[in-house]
């Protein structure tokens, strides 16, 4: 019963994403709410490694990265189409997936966060510093964008609309995943990994699991972001976009796509509308996080679902 | 915002720009005041948006006191794009949503770099400050402008001036790794290389606390001239451990050197004879700008430092003014066209005349410090 | 000594306690015997201030320490061992103990005499006394909390489920130790344990619980022959 | 050789930075069991206020200067503790991470609104070099080696000798028993945030002679101030100082080896293969 | 036949030996008890043989196979479950996806990719899954705790959940590490029912335990160590009369009663 009303849900929110635009058709706001979305992608994917199975990554920024870097310039230095691209980045996602799972079922912790920081900062620096295969510090300009069907996706809205796609897809496959045998196993990981090791299951394995899980999301959105903004330049991708990410899933509700959903569109717009704020916009928005935090410990979304038990 | 203009009526295929142009159209009949964007890095790192926006309205006040644009009056909408490229596409498209005429700033090239594409859509001209040569040269932008003189210009006087003055053989460049400075070092290199001199060129990044083994790598490689590009931020660093590491020899440096707050943090012998090449010197005998550091200092306190930040984006309302005043209306491509005939218009960082590219500046000063001043020694055309 | 007036306690919604009240006097044993989540546990915390009851008092030598925060009733001379041994991991066996001292200032002499006493009482803590305690083994895990609880020279001492995880010649030691405290130190005694027998031999007075209301309570020689009690907690 | 002897020289001056900072991450860490990711910019309030208020503002001498300011900051440990740490004690460990992040955030918007954008710096503090035949190091290396070597000692002796030394480990390991052993926790969590905010606000006075006091004069240090405290093992003192020696040494042997502009990835892929193989750091103890 | 053997099992921790040589053998069809005073070494062997510690010396034989210093999630797909002494279990899943975790490996085995691209498949095997939880809840009588959640249950139910999991890994031999420890003598007797159907569904069962209750009327064998090493072994009668046990572990009640 709960369940088919939870299904509603999302065929709601899916219909009221497809209906956005529409109403509020501003490029300001447009363009915002593509740059949501592809942070939703993002979100979808930490939501296994930190949400579910609780191991603490500050490296998504590198990730995100990475996948922008590759789909740029792969299809700026080689002309393929973005869609080939898009595949490499996947493959990308699945070598940083393995790579950084490697250490992670012998990390754990602090020495687990460090390590997804300096590969985040590592990458960032790379793409700053090899300037003659990044473009450095000037960035990849003119990125083609992707074509369906021999249309070119250029528009903010058509891009807001194939960026959805995406979402949609992603959403069911984490879905898919969350309320599966995997998505139990994460948890259980988060719950008490020696015990889960004693069910016959290789704690290992689930870690890197999970760990690809998000880096290929973040590959993939990040894949996207480059072809949506067409300019890319590594000073977006630093230390405190990984926090954000984080920021993100945590103020949302973790392990719950929902609060994915709801984490990044916050995290993402309420700067905007803050605007007007002038010089104490950062400051109010800061509070307001930290207050969040410190009231809602387990996200907005154990705030609704509380109150929705009141009722 | 302008989200709700248009939601009635509009069908979906002008979505895209109707709210704005039937907005400024709107509003050039009812005498509004004239919207005019700046773009401040007022969040973030580096910061040096504080200045600009002073600078701006400073400039926008003048205006209106005498009269206004177009008989209308000048009204600045200032947003933050925090030096971060997303915050930079979001501040751009909210000012183009508010129907703002043109657009100052932003003053890093890797911003602009990053919104260019969006101004030109959207046919809203845009003065930058970026000074990174591959830019505004490299775009086919025609609503792009740079109202400070480009690298190519700054970096390769420069360059010049240790080769003829000096007569080195072996430069060391010690440059950010950021797009300014890696920017400034090409020109300079390729300058080098045309002329046949040798150089080493060393980098460090913006947050380096550190960089001895840079200066030790010049020093093992008996460099007799330093050029330095980078932002403020680096030069104390720098300088001192120039100093101290002993790499010493005639030195030439961007304008950063030459905002008062990044003098204010050396030590007079760790930078004492060194050149640099700037847009703007407060120092300047001319009496325009004696008259604007007096009415800046009047305006925001006598001891608020005056720099090029303030001078360069103050003339920059200037010639926006000019250009909106010339083209008879507000609407982009038109201004944007006067703007590209821009001839003569007086500025503080030297006159504004357009060329093909959209570079409107071209002159620099040199200067040199004497304890801890940077005097004025010439004018590079 | 210590009196517990109709509490009403709670965990968020769950309503534990129902106006539970019990009294402990002077160099009294007294034991709280009941199944598996009854409330016990629940009842020792709320007396030590790690929760609030919702209602009802709780009065120290006739004070109300109902408002106190833990480390203020610990002042006042309580002492909880709680279950689940709940050791300081990270630290080495002395150092647990040490901390079990916290509370009272002592004269470096005087520490020594009592970390004597209580290594005579486990002597295996000895053996063990650099070792990290999250290291050792469940049962000597156990004498630590227990150990350290005597650490402080309390005016009341509560155990709860003491005997979990030990040996049985330890816990039949254990129990002799806790008359003895008792005895010597004139100490009165709160004891919560599933080994109701035992409990119920060596203390003067028990209060039976049952789902957060105490459903018996008397002497116990008396209950101990009580047919219901033997049939619910005595396995006979 | 003399340039190698030279960057070895600078490489563990620098070092002594690095571990000064993960000295403070540990603190918190040991006596918390939580991460500050919000120290970066207390490092930086530290030298603001010291630069900003005490000496240009009050224009007081350097020394009582640098006690006024590190009064202030350990007393806004305190009112940060009360109203941050305390309420998320019990909370998931992601939780408090995220919120010292936002209040560092809180803090960089601050310091920005109330001392303006313009870095500063103080004239002549510390300032000058030593010299040592063809070998140079800034005095302020000195400085920042004794005072690391100091902070060492004396919070060594806190820890083990003092009751509330004792008293914070235990409140690290488990609040609820440390609660039971007599120990206020809240008063005890407050004392051990201002003694971190302290040692922050003595770092970021420390560092001012050698980088200037900026928004972001501490981001790259407080990152590689963790990187020391991890590669030493976590939670470890001396760990950290020999974190800090290695990881500034390895960086500017890289930056002569590399193009310098890598050095930073350089030390960062190290600091990966060193946790490959020892996976609680190198002094860690296998669990 | 046994189901497992140990053969001179030490262990030594930094200058301390929790085991030494060890050795001794779970017969087949058994319930084999392991005592000793408290830090002797028991938890220490089943550590070992469960593959979190790896033995300093000796080796383990589970049902013929050497699985000496295998990973503990191979040793357990052979058929070796354990419990823990303090309960672990995944607090925030139900007590029904507290058993299908426990599962998961011997009744959907698919792979992610083929999970992403095989619905149909998916949807299948998590049914099969679903139904053996079902079917372990029945047989351990919990259906009624099914669908709470595993925090908020009372600690009786907990030790009943864990085995109840670690039933569902299809074991042959389950270790049990103080599985009474804590109950009161009624639940104790319910838990020995339990056990007993556990046992006579054809799994042999090693435990550990201080109450003697449990260990003297459900054990065929039992083994006494101290100071990780055997001192006893033998059936109940024997070992409850043997006067070094008493002396080192029982106490002087025992013989009393005995
Ligand atoms: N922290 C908690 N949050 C929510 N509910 C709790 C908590 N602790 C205990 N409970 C519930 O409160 C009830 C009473 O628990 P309590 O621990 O007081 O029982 P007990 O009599 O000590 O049992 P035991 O013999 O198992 O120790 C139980 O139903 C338990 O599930
Ligand atoms: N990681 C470790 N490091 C050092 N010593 C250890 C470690 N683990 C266990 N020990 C020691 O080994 C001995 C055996 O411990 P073990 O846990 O096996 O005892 P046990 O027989 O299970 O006792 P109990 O009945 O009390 O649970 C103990 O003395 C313990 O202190
Ligand atoms: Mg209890
Ligand atoms: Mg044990």
């Amino acid at each position: 019963m709960s369940k088919t009303i939870k299904r509603y849900g999302y065929v709601l929110a899916v219909a009221a994403a497809l209906l956005l635009p529409q109403v509020v058709s501003n490029t300001y706001y447009v363009t915002m709410f593509c740059l949501t979305l592809i942070y939703i992608i993002i979100a979808f994917g930490l939501n296994f490694i930190t949400g579910m199975t609780g191991q603490m990554n500050l490296g998504t920024a590198g990730i995100f990265c990475l996948g922008a870097y590759t789909s740029a310039l792969l299809t700026t230095k080689t002309s393929i189409s973005p869609w080939i691209a898009l595949i490499v980045v996947i493959g990308v996602g699945f070598l940083i997936g393995v790579g950084l799972g490697y250490p992670s079922f012998r990390l754990e912790g602090v020495y687990l966060s460090l390590t997804t920081i300096a590969f985040a900062e590592a990458v960032r620096q790379l793409a700053n510093n090899m300037t003659d295969f990044t473009g450095g510090a000037q960035g990849v300009r003119n990125i083609p964008p992707f074509t369906v069907f021999g249309y070119e996706i250029t528009s903010k809205i058509q891009n807001y609309y194939f960026i959805l796609a995406f979402v949609i897809l992603f959403g069911f496959i984490s879905y898919r995943i969350m309320h599966s045998k995997w998505g139990r196993a994460f948890i259980a990981i988060r719950d008490n990994i020696d015990a889960v090791s004693t069910c016959g299951i290789n704690t290992a394995h689930i870690k890197i699991i999970a760990f690809t899980l998000a880096s290929v999301f973040g590959c993939v959105a990040g894949g996207l972001y480059a072809h949506y903004s067409s300019y890319i330049n590594a000073s977006t991708f630093t230390l405190n976009l990984s926090v954000t990410f984080v920021v993100m899933i945590l103020i949302g509700g973790m392990g719950n796509l929902w609060g994915c959903i709801l984490g990044a569109v916050i995290v993402s717009m309420l700067p905007e509308f803050l605007r007007f704020l002038g010089e104490y916009y950062q400051l109010t928005y800061s509070i307001l996080i930290l207050l969040c935090i410190l009231f809602m410990p387990g996200g907005i979304l154990s705030v609704v679902k509380k109150l929705k038990r009141k009722r | 915002g302008g989200g709700q203009d248009n939601a009635g009526g509009t069908s979906a295929q002008n979505v895209e720009n109707s709210g704005e142009t039937e907005k400024t159209e709107a509003a050039a009949e009812s005498g509004d005041p004239i919207k005019i964007g700046v773009m401040a890095t007022l969040t973030g790192y580096p910061l040096n948006g504080e200045h600009m926006r002073n600078g701006v309205l400073m400039a926008i006040d003048e205006i209106n006191e005498n009269g206004g644009v177009l008989g209308r009056q000048l009204e600045a909408d200032v947003q933050d794009c925090s030096n971060t490229t997303d915050v930079a596409i979001n501040a751009t498209n909210k000012l183009i949503s508010e129907g703002v005429v043109g657009i100052i700033g932003p003053h890093y090239s890797s911003q602009g770099l990053a919104i260019e594409s969006i101004i030109k859509e959207a046919q809203v001209p845009m003065l930058v400050g970026g000074t990174s040569p591959k830019f505004v040269n490299e775009c086919d932008n025609d609503f792009l402008f740079r109202i400070r003189a480009s690298d190519d210009l700054q970096a390769a006087a420069a360059a010049a001036y240790l080769v003829d003055e000096y007569g080195v053989t072996k430069v060391a460049i010690l440059h950010g790794s950021d797009d300014f400075g890696t920017g400034g070092m090409q020109v300079a290199a390729k300058y080098f290389d045309s002329v046949g001199v040798e150089y080493c060129a060393q980098s460090f990044n913006n947050e380096d606390t550190d960089v001895t083994s840079q200066i030790l790598k010049c020093i093992n490689e008996n460099c007799d001239g330093v050029m330095i590009w980078a932002t403020e931020a680096a030069y104390p660093i720098v300088a001192r451990q120039m100093s101290e590491l002993g790499l010493q020899a005639p030195t030439i440096t961007n304008p950063s050197l030459a905002v008062d707050s990044c003098l204010a943090q050396m030590e007079p012998s760790w930078v004492e004879g060194w050149y640099c090449v700037t847009d703007f010197l407060t120092n300047n005998t001319n009496q325009e700008v004696q008259d604007f550091i007096a009415a800046y200092q009047a305006e925001y306190g006598a001891e608020e430092s005056v720099d090029l930040h303030c001078a360069a984006y103050y003339s920059a309302v200037y010639a926006l003014a000019d250009g909106i005043e010339r083209a008879g209306s507000t609407n982009g491509e038109d201004v944007a066209k006067a703007l590209r005939e821009t001839k003569d218009v007086p500025g503080l960082v030297g006159d504004f005349n357009c060329n093909e590219d959209g570079e409107m500046i071209h002159e620099i000063i040199l200067g040199q410090c004497k304890d801890l001043q940077i005097e004025y020694i010439d004018v590079i055309q | 000594m210590l009196e517990v007036k109709n509490i009403h306690a709670s965990y968020g919604k769950v309503h534990v306690l129902h106006n539970v009240s019990i009294q402990v006097g002077e160099q009294e044993i007294v034991s709280i015997i009941g199944a598996n989540g009854a409330g016990k546990s629940t009842l020792m915390r709320n007396i030590m201030g790690l929760y609030h009851p919702r209602s009802g008092d709780i009065r120290m030598d006739g004070e109300s320490i109902l408002r106190l925060k833990t480390d203020q009733i610990v002042k006042k001379g309580i002492v909880y061992v709680p279950e689940g041994r709940e050791v300081f991991p990270d630290l080495s066996v002395e150092d647990n103990l040490e901390m079990g001292a916290f509370s009272r200032r002592y004269s470096a002499q005087k520490y020594k005499s009592l970390l004597e006493e209580v290594y005579e009482i486990y002597p295996r803590l000895k053996d063990r006394r650099k070792q990290l305690a999250g290291s050792l083994s469940g049962g000597e895990q156990q004498m630590v909390a227990i150990a350290r609880g005597l650490m402080s020279e309390p005016k009341l001492i509560m155990f709860d489920e003491p005997s979990l995880g030990l040996a049985p010649v330890i816990v039949d030691e254990m129990f002799d130790v806790i008359v003895r405290i008792n005895r010597e130190k004139k100490l009165p005694v709160i004891l919560v344990e599933q080994n109701a027998f035992a409990a119920l031999s060596i203390s003067n007075r028990c209060y039976v619980m049952e789902n957060g209301v105490v459903t018996a309570s008397g002497d116990s020689k008396v209950l101990m022959n009580s047919p219901e009690i033997k049939k619910a907690y005595l396995g006979g | 050789m003399t340039i190698a002897m030279q960057l070895l020289v600078s490489g563990i001056a620098m070092g002594f930075v690095y571990a000064l900072v993960g000295i403070e991450y540990t603190l918190i860490w040991n006596s918390m069991g939580l991460l500050n990711f919000g120290h970066e910019k207390v490092i930086m309030l530290g030298a603001y206020i010291y630069a900003g208020s005490m000496i240009l503002d009050m224009g007081l001498g350097f020394i009582p200067g640098i006690m006024g300011a590190v009064i202030l900051v350990a007393a806004l440990g305190v009112v940060v503790a009360v109203s941050i740490f305390i309420p998320l004690r019990n909370m998931n460990r992601l939780c408090a991470i995220m919120a010292t992040v936002m209040l560092g955030n809180i803090i960089n918007e601050a310091v920005r609104l109330y001392y303006g954008p313009e870095a500063m710096t103080v004239k002549g503090f510390m300032s000058g070099t030593f010299r040592l035949g063809s070998l140079v190091v800034a005095k302020a290396y000195i400085y920042i080696i004794m005072i690391a070597l100091v902070i060492v000692f004396l919070l060594n002796l806190f820890m083990k000798c003092t009751k509330v030394g004792k008293a914070m480990r235990c409140v690290a390991s488990n609040k609820t028993a440390a609660a039971l052993m007599g120990i206020n926790v809240r008063s005890n969590m407050a004392i051990t945030t201002a003694i971190s905010f302290a040692i922050c606000c003595v770092l970021g006075i420390a560092i001012i002679p050698v980088s200037s006091v900026n928004a972001s004069m501490a981001t790259m240090i407080s990152l590689k101030g963790f990187a020391a405290g991890v590669i030493g093992s976590f939670g470890s003192l001396p760990g950290a100082i020999l974190g800090g020696l290695i990881l500034g040494v390895a960086e500017n042997i890289a930056g002569m080896v590399f193009p310098s502009t890598f050095k930073d990835v350089v030390a960062f892929v190290f600091l990966i293969a060193v946790l490959m193989v020892k996976p609680t750091g190198i002094l860690g103890k296998r669990r | 036949m046994s189901v497992l053997e140990i053969q001179h099992l030490t262990k030594r921790f930094a200058g301390l030996v929790a085991v030494n040589d060890l050795s001794f053998a779970v017969k087949e069809r058994s319930i084999h008890s392991l005592i000793g005073p408290n830090g002797s070494g028991k938890t220490t062997t089943i550590n070992m043989i469960d593959g979190v510690f790896l033995p300093t010396e000796g080796k383990v034989i589970f049902n013929g196979v050497d699985i000496t210093g295998k990973p503990t999630y191979e040793i357990s797909r052979l058929g070796l479950g354990r419990t823990f002494q303090n309960i672990k279990l995944f607090n925030t899943l139900t007590v029904k996806e507290n058993l299908m975790v426990g599962g998961q490996m011997f009744y959907a085995k698919s792979n992610i990719l083929r999970f992403l691209f095989d619905i149909p498949g998916a949807r299948r095997e998590e049914k099969a899954l679903s139904e053996a939880a079902d079917q372990v809840l029945e047989f351990m009588k919990m259906q009624d705790v099914a669908d709470k959640t595993v925090g908020g249950l009372p600690y009786g139910m907990l030790k009943m959940v864990e085995l109840a999991r670690t039933m569902m890994t299809k074991p042959r031999l389950i270790l049990l590490d103080e599985p009474a420890a804590g109950l009161n003598p009624s639940e104790r007797k319910q838990l020995i029912d339990i056990l007993f159907h556990i046992f006579e569904s054809g799994v042999d069962l090693f435990l550990i335990e201080h109450n003697m209750d449990v260990v003297m009327n459900i054990s065929h064998n039992i083994t006494v160590i101290n100071f990780g090493s055997k001192i006893a072994e033998g059936v109940p009668k024997e070992i409850q009369n043997n006067p070094e046990v008493i002396k080192a572990y029982l106490g002087d009640r025992y013989q009393k009663q005995a």
